[in-house]
């Protein structure tokens, strides 16, 4: 059994052993430890990660649906690495999360959460297109439910728009991956949907014309992405996912479902279509900035703080957005930096609403004020994590944002000039949603709670905690984060025109395999 | 020609004999028995049995067909053909025959006191439905069509339900045979082109000359037209959500599963002998084109907007023609032959198996006979019933296409078969419809899983009917995630019927 | 010549007749309002339907289209009794037989 | 030059009768016309010299059938109706357009190829025998399955008529 | 000791103490909280004070110790070390920060002794050390930056430290978002470097943009112009100057030894110190150190008009340290790089200790900060009174007290430097002027003349941990000045007392040229510029204390002029009206009518459409048999001649 398919399919069985453990009492601890013991495991990977290589490691392929070309493959390279240790760290802490919040069917959620966790683990594993998308797609459904079963008032409004939206995109992905599976039976004489294959295509590029191959698949597979990121103008399913979501629903879908849309881009649209990228490159850097402003301008005047924080969602990923099609190493690395520490930071905002929407169940700005007053600690962990969603030096979000700045400006000053106005506005809405919660008088809400401890429990700070540790640690010690992801993320610039991925260790059946051909010649 | 026909020949017909013989068992009884209902005996397991054996009888015929290394038979001077499509619709026909009776003795809108006509009429559609899989020869397709259709109409109205059940019998047997008299036109018009109605005669007679010839177009376009009424296509599909809505469920089950597979396997028999693929038939491909986006479109947008879910999943399946209909574009073009049959008759499989499932939940659910079951009825399932619930989810998910069941690996198979054959709008549509569709797919999971008041209340009883649920829902998780395998033998079997 | 064509009775004179039977047919199923009378045209519909395959039998010296006659005129009797039984069911319960009664599914 | 008289005459007639079928109030006329128009039927098929399809179209549709349609409608003591068309004027016009068109199209895509083909009366090939030959060899498989269908539909009917359906079955 | 453990020692003992005293934050012992801030700023001070001693024993030309943690961010080419130096200007630095801040945490202890969390804030303090000393020891941009945010952060928690009051959050707020607008450029700055000189270390640069610059005169789109107006920018959003100076004023809402602290001595100072750094590729950007020197000045004027018409004594105080950092720019403007660095200095010391006293003071007055109820408190605080005068002398320049030295070299300067200009001077002359007149008018109402202390207010002298500090810094407000004197003071005291600081700083700066002119003119300009303060003074005092009238008369002669200048040039207002409420109202707009009503609103059209459609469908399926055998027969019709005629 291949690394790479326990991690991927642990969680399965997790759910499974969820699923029929007896009394529903110990739902919730044996999901924190298998979760847990899930991450540990991940560790495992980060261990034996040859850092020094570009190529796919622990790779694992084996004919699934050979007429087709279609394989079960799956390999790790330093630019889905992180993600995958960022599905099983949060994991955990959804689990948290969700320990109070989460009341009326906890065995159908932990089973949810483990499912989703396998989905997300193999999106970012798959090495086949089809296999991708299978992952892709079937991480709706887990979280369909949870934002159906376990959100708020509108929530049947809120899943149903994340279900659909999301699936329009990826159709059209379908149909792209389904060309390449095409062309690559033209080409390379054997259908295949192995990205490995794909990247070995030739694809025909007009310049200035958008009715050529490269540029269509280009925009059929970057349409998908986006809508999952969200880009402007295709975010407008977030605020509504997000507000109706559960707290730990949040979590996942800003920590790790997101992403899932970026790593798409850089796996997908960046090595494949080269010369598209580079042509019309610019719409999605244009549109990142677009992104970045005006997610945050919107954030600034939302009256419900987890509107306001999915707003600001839509601005940090603009920022990643953009950092991919710099196509230089810094903001590559920018970006992939700026996946983690925005999932780890935006993951922790969610939570801590979620945790101060448990005690008074409101969420609507104006009702708090002074906050830090009965909530201290809470005071504190909001504050650490609103400053690394500000990108204060020394925590995680300013290395990358740095970076994607850095890289952006390298390539187009006009749009990091832009972009970099962002940073301000970043500060506006954060600091003035932290002022108007947790500084000035009591508000309406908090004057019904004086007295009353409002602040974490012990349960809760366990769960930050971690966060909190990962914030500094990628804030003073980027390096030892950007190490994993140096090989893999200069070999993508070094080989922009003729992508190729080398699969590394053990050679014996992996490489080549021969498929059948499907076709009869007549 | 061979104008004489060997008894050997009866040895394949076997499945279609013992349907017959099996389905004379229950009404015998009854007439014996002073026109008393005959027990379960008789009414159920003699006829499940038969049903099983005939899928037996079908799969003895492949077995052989595999051993002996022939691709193909043709039997009775060439008026049936048996060959690796025709046994396993064949089988595939009989197991569905089998799961129907199962759902017919548990459903509330059966005449119990009329089962064993129920059963026999069942059984000689089956028979019809049969010889149309096998049918080599316009004339014989038509007769089996008409076999099937003419039990089914009278199927339709024997339901325990009065009005709705007359209207939707009336409608079926109106437009059926309105659609009927269109087809047998159109066949009259290719025998007087090209003087046969032998579908392998037909291959060497077509070519340029015949496809500028007034008379076999309109014969083509007559016959396309009546089986397109048969799988509902826009615009023949109108029948469909009427008649499916008014009929008893097992009856639907039976209708949308088999004679929908029935149809198009005889389609794409049609358009198996090449006949789209010259030049001159340009046009006919761009109607089929059209038709089926527009088929995909109606189905999926007006799906929509119904609370019924059994008129819901009629819609449904009216769209899922549509994408059948991508599918065979791609045949119609030398090189896609043998991908796009092979992926329309891997979606057809799937399509039967996961609708099947879908209007056996409906089944399971129905309180009586007059109960019309609205999405909201099925509030709080997943508590009550959390496995059922799950099962119908699985089904509905794949329906919908969405990975990793097998409703996504046939829409992909269709789609990729389509796509090497450069349909990308098409294509393009058809993601949108099933984009759309997901929807009102999602719309019972919703009710299911995300509302807590309670609907209506199960009756337990109908073990069958949930064992079928169950047994779909995991075959269509099984097929979904080890699909190769099915799509090889489908494929080797599509690999002879050109 | 156009009337020498008209005189000269050929192939297409007799589809034309099948062809104007057979849209009277249709037109009979698509404007009567009672049931039989649309069953009538059905029979309309088939029997045009016989007059081309005995048309394209006779002129092509073929005798496969009479056989076939044959089993469509089976079938249509077929479809009649069918068809008639249900309007006897129909009619025994609702004591009516014009369609337009029979809308309740729709939509 | 008689065969043309007798066709357009024939072919006049059987017009007539069978728009009587479509347009006559009375259903009961209607059936009347429609046997006219079977008789006109086996008629041509007389003239296309196929005589014993004629015979079996006299007994089994002008015959059979038509007795079976008459008594259905005494059975229902049908009168003259009311309300004879389908609803709505614009649509009525727009079935009777499409008929039309219908036709126009048909007659015109017959005219697609030239007419090459003459009318040979009294061949051998198209005896009664050969007919009954083919029935009987090439045709064995539908001409049992016809048997099965007739069987089927017998019962069928049977058991239709003897429905009762709803509650008040049980 | 090895140099990597000093600084070390250096760095972490202040973030020691901030996680000493921020993880007990809700202790409420402020002796111990105060007593381990304070040792650990004091091991802070006393590893500077070594690493300047072994940089003194260092030979003159390479007087520098380097030291290089770790990388921080490597990508790619790009190399942001977690190094440090310890060079001439950095040494200046650290002693200041950490004497000045031991000081401050010293004055502290008395100060909280009263406050409900005396641990949170001296976390916030230390924090605040080790973020200043990050920024001056840095030995790249990005090490600077980081510092730079981070002293920024603490200024932004500390002036809100009483949270509960909503102004004095959102003061913090405010300098927070105005100093991120700084920051922003500071980054832009950063690129510009960058993508230039493909390097972000201070020694590089220099020496690359030396070369640059030998190469002949940069264009306005040059990056490395570009990227100093976008450093400069980030230089005015830190260091309080026009149009980011807004910030400043309301930042007096933190507790005094805050401002003094951070407002006054050592953050806002901050701008001025980058400059300083990048001298020299200042001076490859002429064109750029004009504009700074022009807004130097007009900061320095425009500041000082508006402190003399405060009443708050830390806003008039905070007015005065905008002037005063306008000085320095004005300084670093015209290639005063050694004076402007003397200036920062010298004003760390006098405007901390006036800060302290005025913290003194309003401890005293019970949180009472409106000069108009004060007044002739010299009998009552005599340590502080005493202290404050000594300060007050420094800041308006009376000759020999530390504020002279600095100043006059600076308006020495921006006469005689090339990059200099006369217009420059005489508005730096006239703003010392008004200095002398608003801190005379300060003295007179504060310590001098008739008491307006209200009923029931007792002031009294602070204990000593409050004035120990005063008066360490009034001494340094004095003496300070001496390790500066100029070349033409010098020339004529007994023993020619050298100029140590210049003498220090000259292999780390660039220099301007100066224009060379005879001592007399030195010399007459210092006469000019003294006698301008000791008139206003005079004016100042009669004004206040012996004809209390005639302020109002003044104001009466000219009421729109005053109320323009008592209300800050209406600028906070300009900014709320034309900047934030615009952009909060386009972000609504963008809200409610982009997101809600057009982008989503697109979504909900599509969605009524298929719905629409839908319906279409529905009403076509009307149940009517006939109706569907039409569509049938119209589909046939349709069809066929589309296949037989097209």
């Amino acid at each position: 059994m291949n690394l790479l398919s326990v991690i991927t399919f642990l969680p399965i069985l997790f759910a499974l052993v969820v699923w029929f453990l007896p009394n529903e009492k110990h739902v919730r601890p044996v999901s924190l430890g298998l979760s847990i013991v899930h991450f540990f495991v991940s560790i495992v990977l980060l261990v034996k990660f040859d850092i020094s290589s570009a190529g796919l490691q622990f790779v694992e392929q084996t004919p699934w649906v050979q007429s087709a070309g279609i394989s079960y493959f799956l390999g790790v390279d330093g630019i889905s690495i992180w993600l995958v240790i960022l599905t099983t760290f949060l994991t955990p802490i959804t689990i948290l999360g969700g320990w109070t919040s989460i009341q009326k069917k906890t065995r159908g959620f932990h089973v949810s959460i483990f499912v989703l966790a396998t989905t997300m683990i193999g999106t970012f594993l798959a090495m086949d297109a089809i296999l991708f998308y299978v992952f892709f797609e079937a991480s709706l459904i887990p979280m369909y439910f949870i934002i159906g079963i376990w959100g708020g008032k509108n929530k049947i409004y809120a899943a149903t728009k994340f279900f659909i939206y999301t699936m329009l995109g990826s159709v059209f992905m379908l149909l792209s991956i389904i060309t390449l599976m095409v062309l690559a039976e033209g080409q390379l004489g054997q259908m295949s949907s192995s990205l490995l294959d794909f990247y070995k295509l030739d694809l025909n590029f007009l310049p200035g014309q958008f009715l050529s191959t490269q540029t269509l698949l280009f925009f059929g597979f970057a349409l998908a992405f986006a809508i999952k990121v969200p880009l402007f103008p295709f975010h407008t399913w977030l605020p509504d996912a997000h507000v109706q979501a559960p707290t730990p629903g949040s979590v996942i879908l800003a920590g790790v479902m997101l992403k899932m849309g970026t790593y798409g881009l850089l796996r997908f649209c960046l090595p494949l279509f080269p010369e598209a990228t580079a042509e019309w490159g610019w719409i999605f850097l244009a549109l990142g900035v677009v992104g970045i402003i005006y997610g945050a301008l919107v954030a600034m005047v939302q009256p419900d703080m987890k509107k306001l924080v999915a707003y600001s969602s839509v601005s940090h990923m603009g920022y990643v957005v953009m950092g991919l099609f710099t196509l230089n190493a810094h903001g590559l690395t920018g970006s992939i930096f700026q996946m983690l520490s925005h999932g780890i930071s935006t993951g922790a905002l969610f939570l801590l609403v979620g945790m101060i929407y448990e005690r008074t169940h409101s969420r609507e700005i104006k009702e708090y004020g002074g906050l830090a007053v009965v909530a201290p600690i809470f005071s504190i962990f909001f504050i650490i994590v609103t400053l690394s969603s500000i990108a204060v030096p020394m925590t995680n979000g300013f290395v990358g944002e740095y970076l994607i700045l850095m890289g952006t400006f390298m390539v187009n000053k006009a749009y990091a000039i832009l972009a970099v106005t962002g940073v301000v506005l970043g500060a506006c809405y954060m600091l003035w949603m932290v002022k108007k919660v947790f500084f000035g008088p009591p508000g309406k809400l908090i004057k019904d709670f004086q007295g009353k401890n409002l602040d974490l429990n012990k349960t809760e700070v366990m769960t930050l905690l971690p966060v909190v540790v990962l914030i500094f640690w990628m804030g003073l010690f980027p390096g030892h984060f950007i190490k994993y992801t140096k090989a893999s993320v200069d070999h993508m610039i070094n080989a922009k025109q003729g992508y190729y991925l080398k699969i590394e260790g053990r050679q014996k059946k992996v490489a080549t395999i021969k498929y059948k051909s499907t076709r009869v010649t007549r | 020609m061979n104008l004489s026909f060997d008894a050997v020949d009866i040895k394949y017909i076997l499945p279609l004999i013992i349907l017959f013989t099996v389905s004379l068992v229950p009404v015998l009884v009854k007439v014996f028995n002073k026109n008393k209902e005959p027990g379960k005996i008789y009414n159920f397991l003699t006829p499940m049995l038969g049903a099983l054996i005939a899928a037996g009888a079908s799969a003895g015929v492949g077995a052989e067909f595999l051993s002996k290394g022939i691709s193909s038979k043709l039997l009775f001077s060439g008026a049936l053909v048996m060959d690796g499509v025709s046994v396993l619709a064949g089988i595939l026909v009989s197991l569905c025959l089998g799961f129907t009776i199962v759902l017919a003795k548990e459903s509330p809108s059966i005449n119990k006191n009329q089962l064993s006509e129920a059963v026999f009429l069942l059984m000689n559609a089956a028979v019809g439905m049969l010889t149309v899989l096998w049918a080599n020869n316009l004339l014989v397709m038509f007769v089996g069509i008409e076999m099937m259709s003419l039990c089914l109409y009278i199927l339709v109205a024997m339901s325990m339900e009065l009005k709705l059940s007359k209207e939707a019998a009336l409608k079926y047997f109106v437009l059926g045979s309105f659609a009927s008299a269109i087809l047998v036109y159109g066949i009259a018009f290719i025998y007087g082109a090209a003087g046969t109605v032998y579908l392998p005669e037909l291959i060497t007679q077509i070519n340029a000359t015949l496809l500028s010839n007034g008379y076999f177009l309109l014969g083509l376009s007559f016959v396309l037209f009546g089986l397109a009424f048969k799988v509902s296509l826009f615009p023949f599909y109108s029948w469909t959500p009427d008649v499916y809505q008014g009929s008893s469920t097992p009856l639907v089950a039976f209708m949308a599963t088999g004679v929908k597979l029935v149809a198009f396997v005889a389609l794409l028999r049609l358009i198996a002998t090449q006949v789209l693929q010259f030049q001159e038939a340009a046009v006919f491909l761009q109607v089929l084109q059209w038709m089926a986006v527009v088929t995909i479109l109606v189905g999926n947008i007006a799906a929509l907007r119904q609370d019924n879910l059994k008129r819901m999943l009629a819609y449904s399946s009216v769209a899922h023609s549509g994408y059948v209909l991508i599918g065979l574009l791609a045949v119609s073009s030398s090189d896609g032959q043998v991908l796009g049959a092979s992926s329309v008759l891997f979606y057809l499989f799937s399509y039967v198996i996961m609708t099947f499932g879908a209007f056996s939940f409906l089944s399971f659910l129905e309180k009586s006979h007059e109960s019309a079951l609205m999405i909201s009825d099925l509030r709080g399932m997943a508590s009550r019933r959390p496995y059922i619930a799950l099962s119908f989810s699985v089904l509905l998910l794949s329906l919908a296409g969405i990975p990793p069941t097998v409703g996504f690996f046939g829409k992909f198979y269709l789609f990729s078969a389509a796509i090497s054959e450069g349909f990308y709008w098409v294509v393009a549509w058809g993601v949108i419809g099933s984009v759309i569709s997901v929807y009102f797919y999602l719309r019972p999971l919703v009710v299911m899983f995300m509302s807590d008041e309670q609907g209506v209340d199960v009756e337990p009883s109908r073990l069958g009917t949930q064992n079928i649920i169950f047994i779909t829902a995991i075959l269509v998780l099984v097929i979904g995630f080890v699909s190769n395998p099915f799509y090889l033998h489908i494929q080797s079997a599509i690999k002879t019927i050109f | 010549m156009l009337s020498s064509e008209l005189l000269h009775i050929g192939l297409n004179h007799y589809l034309g007749l099948s062809a104007v039977i057979f849209v009277i047919g249709m037109l009979t199923v698509l404007l009567r309002r009672n049931l039989i009378v649309m069953l009538m045209g059905v029979e309309l519909m088939l029997n045009a339907v016989n007059i081309t395959f005995v048309a394209f039998s006779s002129f092509n010296q073929n005798m496969n289209g009479q056989v076939m006659v044959f089993f469509v005129m089976a079938i249509a009797a077929a479809e009649a009794a069918v068809g008639l039984a249900l309007a006897v069911t129909i009619f025994k319960h609702y004591k009516e037989i014009d369609i337009s009664a029979f809308e309740q599914l729709k939509s | 030059m008689e065969a043309a008289i007798v066709f357009y005459g024939l072919s006049f007639f059987m017009t007539v009768l069978s728009l009587g079928v479509l347009f006559n109030p009375n259903p009961i006329m209607s059936a009347l016309y429609l046997v006219l128009t079977m008789i006109g039927v086996s008629l041509v098929f007389f003239m296309l010299d196929a005589g014993f399809l004629a015979g079996v179209q006299l007994i089994v549709y002008a015959g059979a059938v038509l007795v079976l349609f008459v008594m259905v409608i005494m059975l229902f003591d049908l009168k003259r109706e009311v309300y004879t068309f389908s609803r709505g004027f614009f649509t009525r016009l727009l079935k009777v357009f499409t008929g039309v068109v219908f036709l126009i199209i048909l007659v015109k895509s017959f005219f697609l190829v030239p007419e090459t083909k003459e009318l040979l009366n009294s061949s051998t090939q198209m005896t009664t025998k050969n007919l009954a030959g083919l029935l009987f060899t090439e045709y064995i498989f539908v001409f049992e399955l016809l048997g099965l269908l007739l069987l089927a539909v017998a019962i069928g009917a049977v058991a239709l008529s003897r429905i009762k359906g709803g509650t008040h079955a049980e | 000791m090895n140099d990597s453990f000093l600084f070390a020692v250096l760095l972490l003992a202040p973030i020691f103490g901030f996680l000493f005293n921020g993880l007990r934050f809700k202790n409420k012992n402020y002796k111990l909280a105060g007593a381990v801030a304070s040792v650990a700023i004091g091991v802070s001070f006393i590893c500077s004070v070594v690493l300047v001693i072994k940089l003194v024993a260092m030979p003159e030309a390479s007087r520098a110790i380097h030291v290089h943690f770790y990388n921080w961010i490597e990508v790619a080419g790009f190399n942001a070390n977690a190094a440090f130096v310890v060079d001439q200007i950095s040494a200046i630095m650290i002693l200041v920060i950490t004497g000045v801040g031991l000081l401050i945490h010293i004055f502290s202890i008395g100060y909280m002794s009263h406050d409900d969390r005396p641990s949170k804030y001296f976390a916030y303090l230390n924090l605040f050390i080790f973020n200043m000393l990050l920024l001056v020891l840095g030995d790249n941009l990005l090490i600077m930056f980081v510092g730079w945010e981070g002293v920024g952060l603490c200024s932004y928690l500390l002036i809100g430290f009483w949270f509960t009051d909503q102004e004095k959050a959102a003061a913090g707020m405010k300098a927070f978002i105005v100093n991120r607008i700084g920051d922003a450029g500071f980054l832009l700055g950063i690129f510009f470097l960058y993508v230039q000189f493909s390097t972000i270390e201070f020694s590089s640069l220099n020496t690359l943009a030396t070369d640059l610059a030998a190469s002949g005169p940069l264009g306005w789109s040059h990056p490395l112009v570009l990227a100093c107006i976008c450093l400069f920018v980030g230089a005015c959003g830190k260091s309080a100057q026009i149009p980011l100076y807004v910030w400043l004023p309301d930042a007096m809402a933190g507790p005094t030894p805050v401002s003094a602290l951070i407002h006054a001595a050592t953050m806002v100072t901050a701008g001025v110190y980058m400059i300083v750094r990048l001298s020299f590729v200042y001076m490859a950007a002429p064109q750029v150190m004009t504009i700074i020197a022009v807004v130097g000045g007009l900061t320095a004027f425009f500041a000082a008009t508006i402190g003399m018409t405060q009443w708050d004594i830390k806003k008039i105080l905070a007015y005065s340290t905008v002037s005063q950092l306008g000085y320095m720019f004005l300084g670093v403007g015209v290639g005063a790089f050694m004076p402007a660095m003397f200036h920062l200095m010298t004003h760390a010391f006098f405007k901390a200790l006036m800060f302290l006293g005025s913290g003194s003071v309003i401890h005293a007055m019970g949180e009472e900060q409106d000069i108009r109820k004060m007044g002739a408190l010299k009998k009552a605080m005599p340590i502080t009174s005493a202290t404050f005068t000594l300060g007050w002398l420094a800041i308006i320049g009376v000759p020999g007290f530390s504020g002279f030295f600095s100043k006059d070299e600076i308006l020495w300067f921006t006469y005689a430097s090339t990059q200099g200009s006369k217009w420059l001077w005489v508005v730096g002359v006239l703003g010392a002027g008004m200095t002398a007149f608003y801190m005379t008018r300060l003295m007179c109402l504060v310590f001098w003349g008739k008491s307006r202390v209200p009923e029931g207010t007792h002031p009294h002298e602070s204990p000593a941990s409050m004035t120990f500090p005063l008066i360490v810094l009034g001494v340094l407000s004095v003496v300070g000045g001496w390790i500066g004197i100029p070349h033409v003071i010098s020339a004529i005291l007994p023993g020619h007392p050298p100029n140590i600081l210049g003498h220090w700083l000259e292999p780390a700066l660039a220099t301007a040229n100066l224009i060379t002119t005879s001592a007399v003119v030195e010399w007459s300009l210092m006469g000019i510029s003294v006698s301008v303060v000791a008139i206003s003074g005079y004016f100042a005092y009669t004004a206040y204390i012996v004809k209390t009238d005639i302020p109002e008369k003044c104001v009466k002669a000219f009421p729109r002029l005053h109320g323009l200048v008592l209300n800050k040039y209406l600028i906070d207002e300009l900014y709320f009206g034309r900047i934030i409420n615009p952009l909060i109202d386009i972000s609504k707009g963008l809200w409610v009518y982009v997101d809600v009503n057009f982008v989503d609103k697109l979504t909900y059209i599509a969605s009524d459409f298929v719905k629409s459609i839908g319906r279409l469908f529905g009403s076509l399926q009307n149940g009517n048999l006939q109706q569907y055998a039409m569509y049938i027969a119209i589909g046939v019709v349709v069809m066929l001649s589309f296949i037989l005629m097209g």
